[in-house]
């Protein structure tokens, strides 16, 4: 077996890792950039998992299943912007509230599916590897298995990133982004409505987060179990973190953490890795996010107003 | 306009719960079961008996002690979602010294004590990571979350395994280490009058002492309270060990006097407990209502299941539904 | 009033606006011709920059209407108001500081959401500028700017607003932050403005400065307009504010100072350099200078008592015990002295709540205590709009302030520092203070007293220093023009 | 059940293996997603419901059934999955390891590469029973060959996806998988793999549950390690009722017709030739006889 296939299959498994935590991140990113923290992302991603599972498997088209999730987890990213943004309720604690409401609901829906026999995606009907629908490309060398034997969620992460840094650099909108959550008394002054605002980012951060859960279901796996998102929303908040709320520092963050989580696949295979408990295999992502947290240190503040309600009384 | 500010507030969450359950009767009604039914099952199921009572309160006293765990350390500014994790590291630690220890009636509370130091350890992590390098207590405190499961998941099928089963559990707690039950048919033990016990004295720590004022007056203004001179980290860390500390010994109380015994994927009452303290609005006292309605949501859903064949995730349906009127109702404000 | 043609620039008519009940803006008519500079002036709190931002579209009057040149403005929209040509500065910076001044001209005054041209931004904002006779560069990060320049941005923006043809250019108090030497040069400049035809509508409560600009004044009382037109003689224009003639102040100390409180010795770092001073026994010393030439480090050296800073009259504990003992007034009254959500009784007690008689030595509360004491207090310092059940989020500015000065200054300390203690309240509440304070130290406190405003701080100082550049400097006389001369930087005469 | 009876492995088993019962005429119930700790009260509520017979299913109710059991009258409890005898109580346990030994004999046949792979849920050793049989059924016929080996979760389809990729991209061609419901993203990689490369194809197997129909790779399923719920719940029932009920553990493997290897019928005659077939029979009889055992 060459070393050649080996390090393509690492970097397929982590752009394959990294694509749902990229997009969910943009999204996560701009409501940051806004000044809205939102831990209920997990909890949106579950959402949008299960409901693109559940309409492509009840009408065998896939497009209507990304539809459905990004409906599914704006109405809940609605939620949260009702009661954190219009009854300034504290974010982190509005973000657990979502999560609980996405458990509970994607629990007992599943149930419903499950009654209505509707556990498995009707044969084709998911979203297929190899995008371009030309294989060949899939065989370049590095960009191959890096962008093209993907999903089309990759490519559509990778422009999102373009045109989220062009929105940042270049547009009012970037700039009005970013004043609503540094200073929302100076935009409030100019006329710029704060809270439309962050209803609109966090809106955004919703639909974001239901395609990446619709990744994660119909494209990714064709499957859905509950609770499959498996915490990968908390990771997507460290890494925005990481990434110092910058389009670039979440694209290499992403890949980071794809690597660590492809790694984590290959080394488990190892002859010596049995000697190692494989839970710890498991928490390695984990562990090189937090270690990863902790050694980029608090060099960078976030936006100055993350997290805090608006207007402030 | 007194009697409209003190009485209100108390009874928000009392409405929220009643309206959280009136959306899931009314979804169930729409899909065909007779509301009174499904009443009378959860009712029967929750106060049916004293054996039911009993039961019922077993099951709220996990969920009482992350509850005033989560709401010590929200309380003062310090937003502690690690109880999860903590939860299991005082489970599993607990489970180790009832496992190590030669059993005698000491056993269940010297694991107490060291269940709530693990859990204090865990969050004392979480906030050394916040404090010295500047990864927020929120992300770090859930990271840690999965990272505790993954030990005692670890330690489970490692050194605490059950020898005489290839299943992966831990061996069980020896009978005469065991935190006996007060009834018969139940695992209520002491731990229940003992939480109940805690929201007390949580409740007079923070209404009648200095220290209570002052882990309020941080939640509320810190930059004031430091020029008040108090000590605001050393009473953030306080409130974090503390919070730990309870969430721990919330665990370390289940396996000695309810499992006995910890499984790979054991239950953590973490999260239901940040849910108990928010619907509590951060009341020690309140918490103790809230941990009877998601106890109560819990059984009642069992109930429902077995006997009416709905599906109990609805239960956490509920919870979610109810958290989120309270938050909506605007109770907990968003931190200056 | 005006002539029938052509209409007034602005013409504002029946506008009423009520928070909560309470009568901001009661039934307001007035009317400014083209091309004049027009005071607005009213005490803190009389409704001016309720009424400024109603002109602005950022508030939406409860009735009443706006005209420019003759045409209705529609209420609520700030896109409108900028169509017709308004232009405002408010009273507090509006400008993200981590941004350009380009970016956040464009953010302030652009609209729409998209695709955006930097450099002819840019372009317009030198040209804009130099026709002020400013210079401004584009490039600068807010953070790195002066305040002076900060306020030009400003101004600059809210022209580029307007589109180039800007009608009105609202300024609401745009000289509270200045210098002497910087509103000096302001002055020119609107005066330019409005013989380009632009009104200009001025908010200040420095009576000189609408001495030297407005020929006409709008002069509001509790939401009403009081009088209208050509500017009185100042006896009558603080007595249309006030009701009354202002309280005469000068309240230095009579008796000589004793021994030392305070004494700061070749303080170092944080931007300052070699800061040595003493505060005793029985007087205030006040620092002037303007904002940002050191006074948030050499405050935050006092009180996280850095090892030049000593206090010899104060309990020899820990850090904690000094602040206790320590009259403290901090420049932010909302978020470095009250817990707004809590109580006033709380409030109140804060800093004193493990002390006898408020705790027992376990620590456990005499909650009775508290009470009796907040009501004691309450009624002793005049505190109007709240009892001790209610939140101090509750009560006006004001009266917050006269809550932080009660907790601060009942217990005699021996050592007061007091930042900025007077800001945002009018003229009598602010004697009031000024008057606490000279009692205090007439009781043998050493007072420190870090002042923006040169008037109110003569009028109590026993001796002035002057911070600039982070260096201080005693000030060799107390008058005025040599105080504001080193306050930016001219040498010692 | 600990699980939900719709997860599409373990507990749904269960379910089906009580819904076979029913269809005998023999009354159910089934409460699921129960935890360890409230494990014991549901038992007595059943109990109390006056159910005769309470199938816990799975080893974490071991421990509450046995504390129940001590104070019951007329209601029996087996916990099955459970492997350790205990007072007053019926365990069962099932060897799949014999079964699995059976696949080992296909993927040793079949294998081009010589490399295998499995992958489990969790590391404990009902599990790594599982892969010892495998392995050793793969070594008797082709003594050269590996069999990697990875543990990931029993939940998260997303990793065990990208675990068997990870195996695929190591040249491994047989993969069999012990991760219950999570296994559809192993067939998942599977099904991907062999449509964009069908000159060299990977084959799986299914554990515990019957997944030779499964919809993803069922066309590449070569066979399946089964565990006959309703035979093992049918022998506990049959016990209850006709009075030959007997603590102690029952043990369900290859011989008691539970724990078999099912071929995938669609492919028996084609990849499954008559001789691997033959192989795959002799192969059980030895186990069954005692005269092959796993290591
Ligand atoms: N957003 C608001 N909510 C409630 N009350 C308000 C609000 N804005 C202004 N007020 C009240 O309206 C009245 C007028 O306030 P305004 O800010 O217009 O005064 P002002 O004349 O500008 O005072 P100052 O000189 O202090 O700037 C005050 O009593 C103020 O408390
Ligand atoms: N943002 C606000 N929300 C609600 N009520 C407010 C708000 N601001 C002020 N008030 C109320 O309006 C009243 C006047 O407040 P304000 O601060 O304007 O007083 P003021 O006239 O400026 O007096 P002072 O000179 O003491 O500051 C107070 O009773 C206060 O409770
Ligand atoms: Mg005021
Ligand atoms: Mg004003």
């Amino acid at each position: 077996m060459s070393a050649g296939i080996l390090v393509d299959a690492l970097l397929t498994g982590a752009v394959a890792a990294a694509t749902p935590l990229l997009v969910a991140g943009l999204g996560e990113l701009a409501a940051e950039r806004a000044g809205v923290l939102n831990i209920g992302i997990e909890g949106l991603m579950l959402a949008g998992c299960f409901a693109a599972f559940a309409v492509t498997a009840a009408t065998g088209n896939p497009w209507l299943g990304l539809g459905a999730a990004v409906l599914a987890a704006m109405a809940l990213g609605g939620v949260f912007a009702v009661v954190s943004l219009t009854c300034r309720a504290d974010q982190i604690v509005a973000g657990m509230a979502v999560n609980l409401l996405a458990v509970g609901g994607t629990g007992a829906a599943w149930r419903i599916l499950q009654d209505r026999g509707l556990t498995d995606l009707p044969a084709g009907s998911g979203f297929t590897r190899g995008w371009t629908g030309i294989p060949a490309l899939g065989e370049l060398p590095v960009v191959g298995p890096l962008l093209f034997d993907q999903y089309g969620m990759t490519a559509f992460a990778l422009v999102l990133a373009g045109v989220l840094a062009l929105v940042r650099r270049r547009t009012r909108l970037g700039l009005v982004l970013h004043g609503v959550g540094q200073d929302p008394h100076a935009l409030a002054a100019s006329g710029v409505r704060v809270l439309g605002v962050r209803w609109g980012a966090v809106l955004f951060a919703a639909a974001c987060a239901g395609l990446a859960g619709a990744y994660l279901s119909t494209m990714r796996t064709h499957a859905f179990v509950p609770l499959m998102t498996g915490g990968t929303g908390f990771v997507v908040l460290a890494l925005v973190m990481f990434g110092r709320w910058s389009v670039g520092g979440l694209v290499v963050g992403c890949l980071l953490f794809g690597l660590a989580e492809s790694a984590q696949q290959g080394l488990q295979s190892l002859p010596g890795a049995r000697v190692v408990p494989h839970q710890l295999f498991q928490a390695l992502p984990y562990l090189v996010a937090l270690i990863a947290l902790a050694l980029a240190g608090r060099s960078a503040p976030g936006p100055a107003a993350l997290g805090r309600p608006w207007p402030e009384r | 306009m007194i009697a409209a500010r003190t009485v209100w507030p108390a009874l928000i969450p009392f409405a929220a719960a009643v309206a959280a359950l009136g959306l899931i009767l009314a979804g169930l009604t729409l899909v065909g079961y007779a509301p009174g039914e499904v009443l009378a099952t959860a009712w029967r199921g929750l106060a049916g008996s004293p054996l039911r009572l009993g039961i019922w309160a077993q099951e709220a006293t996990p969920l009482l002690l992350t509850g005033l765990a989560a709401g010590l350390a929200f309380r003062c500014g310090v937003l502690n979602v690690g109880t999860e994790g903590q939860y299991l590291m005082g489970a599993v630690t607990a489970l180790a010294v009832l496992l190590a220890l030669p059993p005698s009636v000491l056993s269940p509370w010297l694991a107490a004590l060291a269940g709530a130091g693990a859990g204090a350890l865990w969050c004392a992590l979480a906030y050394g990571l916040d404090r010295w390098r500047g990864v927020p207590l929120v992300l770090s405190a859930i990271l840690l979350n999965v990272v505790a499961a993954r030990v005692l998941g670890a330690l489970v099928e490692g050194p605490l395994h059950d020898p005489t089963t290839a299943a992966p559990q831990s061996a069980l707690v020896p009978e005469a280490a065991r935190l006996g039950a007060l009834l018969p048919g139940t695992a209520l033990t002491l731990a229940a009058p003992l939480a109940v016990a805690l929201a007390v004295a949580s409740w007079l720590v923070q209404r009648q002492t200095a220290l209570g004022f002052e882990f309020t007056v941080i939640g509320l203004n810190p930059v004031a309270g430091d020029l008040a001179g108090i000590p605001v980290e050393s009473r953030r860390r306080l409130a974090a060990l503390g919070s730990g500390a309870l969430a721990g010994l919330a665990g370390a109380f289940q396996v000695a006097g309810v499992t006995w015994f910890l499984s790979g994927d054991a239950q953590s009452y973490g999260y239901a407990g940040i849910a108990v303290a928010l619907l509590g609005r951060l009341h020690p006292l309140g918490m103790i209502p809230a941990a009877l309605f998601f106890a109560g949501l819990d059984i009642s859903g069992r109930q429902w299941e077995r006997r009416l064949g709905i599906p109990h995730d609805l239960g956490d349906v509920a919870k979610g539904a109810a958290v989120a009127l309270v938050l909506a109702a605007g109770f907990f404000r968003g931190r200056r | 009033m005006n002539g029938p043609v052509p209409p007034p620039r602005i013409a504002v008519a029946g506008v009423s606006k009520s928070y909560a009940g309470i009568p901001a803006l009661d039934g307001v008519d007035f009317q400014v011709p083209a091309g004049v500079v027009h005071g607005i002036l009213g005490e803190n709190g009389a409704g001016k920059s309720t009424l400024m931002k109603i002109l602005y579209g950022l508030v939406r009057p409860e009735s009443g209407y706006v005209r420019v040149d003759g045409v209705d403005l529609p209420g609520g929209s700030p896109a409108a108001a900028a169509r017709a040509g308004i232009g405002m500065v408010h009273q507090h910076f509006a400008l993200v500081d981590d941004l350009t001044v380009v970016d956040n001209c464009i953010l302030g005054a652009g609209r729409g959401l998209g695709l955006v041209d930097r450099a002819a931004w840019a372009a317009r904002i030198r040209q804009f500028a130099g026709r002020l006779q400013w210079t401004i560069d584009p490039q600068a990060r807010i953070a790195d700017l002066g305040v002076g320049q900060r306020q030009r941005v400003e101004i600059v923006k809210a022209l580029l607003a307007g589109g180039g043809q800007t009608r009105v250019l609202i300024l609401d108090e745009p000289t509270a932050v200045l210098t002497p030497q910087e509103v000096d040069e302001l002055i020119p400049a609107l005066e330019a403005l409005a013989a380009g035809g632009t009104t200009v509508l001025f908010i200040s409560h420095k009576l000189h400065e609408v001495e030297r600009l407005c020929p006409t004044v709008t002069i509001l009382r509790r939401g009403r307009v009081v009088y209208d037109g050509p500017r009185p003689e100042r006896d009558a224009m603080t007595r249309l504010m006030v009701g009354e003639v202002p309280p005469v102040l000068g309240l230095h100390a009579t008796a000589s100072p004793g021994e030392s409180r305070l004494e700061v010795r070749n303080l170092e770092g944080g931007g300052l350099h070699d800061l040595s001073f003493t505060v005793r026994a029985g007087e205030v010393v006040a620092v002037a200078g303007v904002d940002g030439n050191g006074q948030e480090p050499l405050i935050r050296a006092i009180l996280r008592d850095a090892r030049a800073v000593t206090t010899p009259g104060l309990a020899p504990e820990d850090r904690l015990g000094g602040i206790r003992r320590l009259g403290l007034i901090p420049d932010d009254r909302q978020h470095e002295a009250l817990v707004l959500p809590l109580s006033l009784r709380d409030n109140l007690v804060l800093k004193e709540h493990r002390r006898f008689p408020f705790a027992t030595s376990w620590g456990w509360l005499r909650l009775g205590r508290w009470r009796a004491h907040a009501v004691d207090l309450l009624t002793r310092y005049g505190v109007r709009g709240g009892g001790p059940d209610t939140p101090a989020q509750d009560l006006s500015g004001g009266n917050q302030q006269k809550v932080v000065i009660a907790r601060e200054l009942h217990r005699n300390p021996g050592l007061i520092i007091a930042v900025n203690p007077t800001r945002g309240l009018d003229l009598a509440a602010s004697a009031d203070v000024l008057r606490a304070l000279a009692a205090a130290r007439d009781a043998g406190a050493a007072v420190l007293l870090i002042h923006h405003d040169l008037e109110e701080l003569l009028a109590v100082a026993d001796r002035v220093l002057v911070l600039f550049g982070g260096r201080i400097r005693e000030a060799p006389s107390r008058e005025r023009s040599a105080i504001a001369g080193l306050m930016l930087g001219s040498p010692t005469p | 059940t600990a699980g939900s009876i719709n997860d599409g492995g373990w507990s749904q088993l269960a379910k089906e293996g009580l819904d076979k019962l029913k269809a005998g005429g023999v009354k159910t119930t089934v409460i699921q997603k129960v935890g360890a700790d409230a494990a014991a009260t549901e038992l007595r509520d059943l109990a109390a419901d006056g159910w005769s017979l309470i199938i816990a299913h799975g080893y974490e109710f071991l421990n509450p059934a046995t504390e129940v059991a001590k104070t019951l009258k007329g209601t029996r409890i087996a916990v099955s999955g459970a492997d350790v005898e205990r007072p007053g109580i019926v365990t069962i346990d099932f060897d799949v390891s014999q079964a699995s030994y059976q696949l080992g004999v296909i993927a040793g046949r079949l294998t081009k590469s010589g490399k295998l792979g499995f992958i489990g849920g969790g590391a404990f050793p009902s599990v790594k029973a599982c892969y010892r049989g495998f392995l050793a059924g793969a070594k008797s016929v082709r003594a050269d060959a590996t069999v990697a080996e990875a543990y990931t979760s029993w939940d998260q389809v997303t990793q065990n996806k990208a675990q068997a990729e990870a195996f695929i991209a190591q040249g491994i061609d047989q993969i069999y998988p012990d991760v219950d419901a999570a296994a559809k993203g192993i067939y998942e990689a599977v099904a991907e793999r062999n449509t964009a490369k069908p000159d060299a194809l990977v084959w799986t197997y299914g554990c515990v549950g019957d997944a030779n129909a499964n919809p993803a790779a069922g066309k590449w399923t070569l066979a399946s390690a089964v565990i006959r719920l309703d035979n093992a719940f049918a022998h506990v029932a049959k016990s209850a009722s006709d009075g030959t009920w007997k603590p102690g553990v029952v043990r369900e493997n290859l011989a008691s017709g539970t724990c078999v290897a099912v071929l995938n019928p669609t492919l028996v005659g084609g990849v499954l030739t008559p001789a691997i077939q033959a192989e795959v029979e002799a192969a059980g009889k030895q186990l069954v006889a005692g005269t092959i055992t796993i290591p």
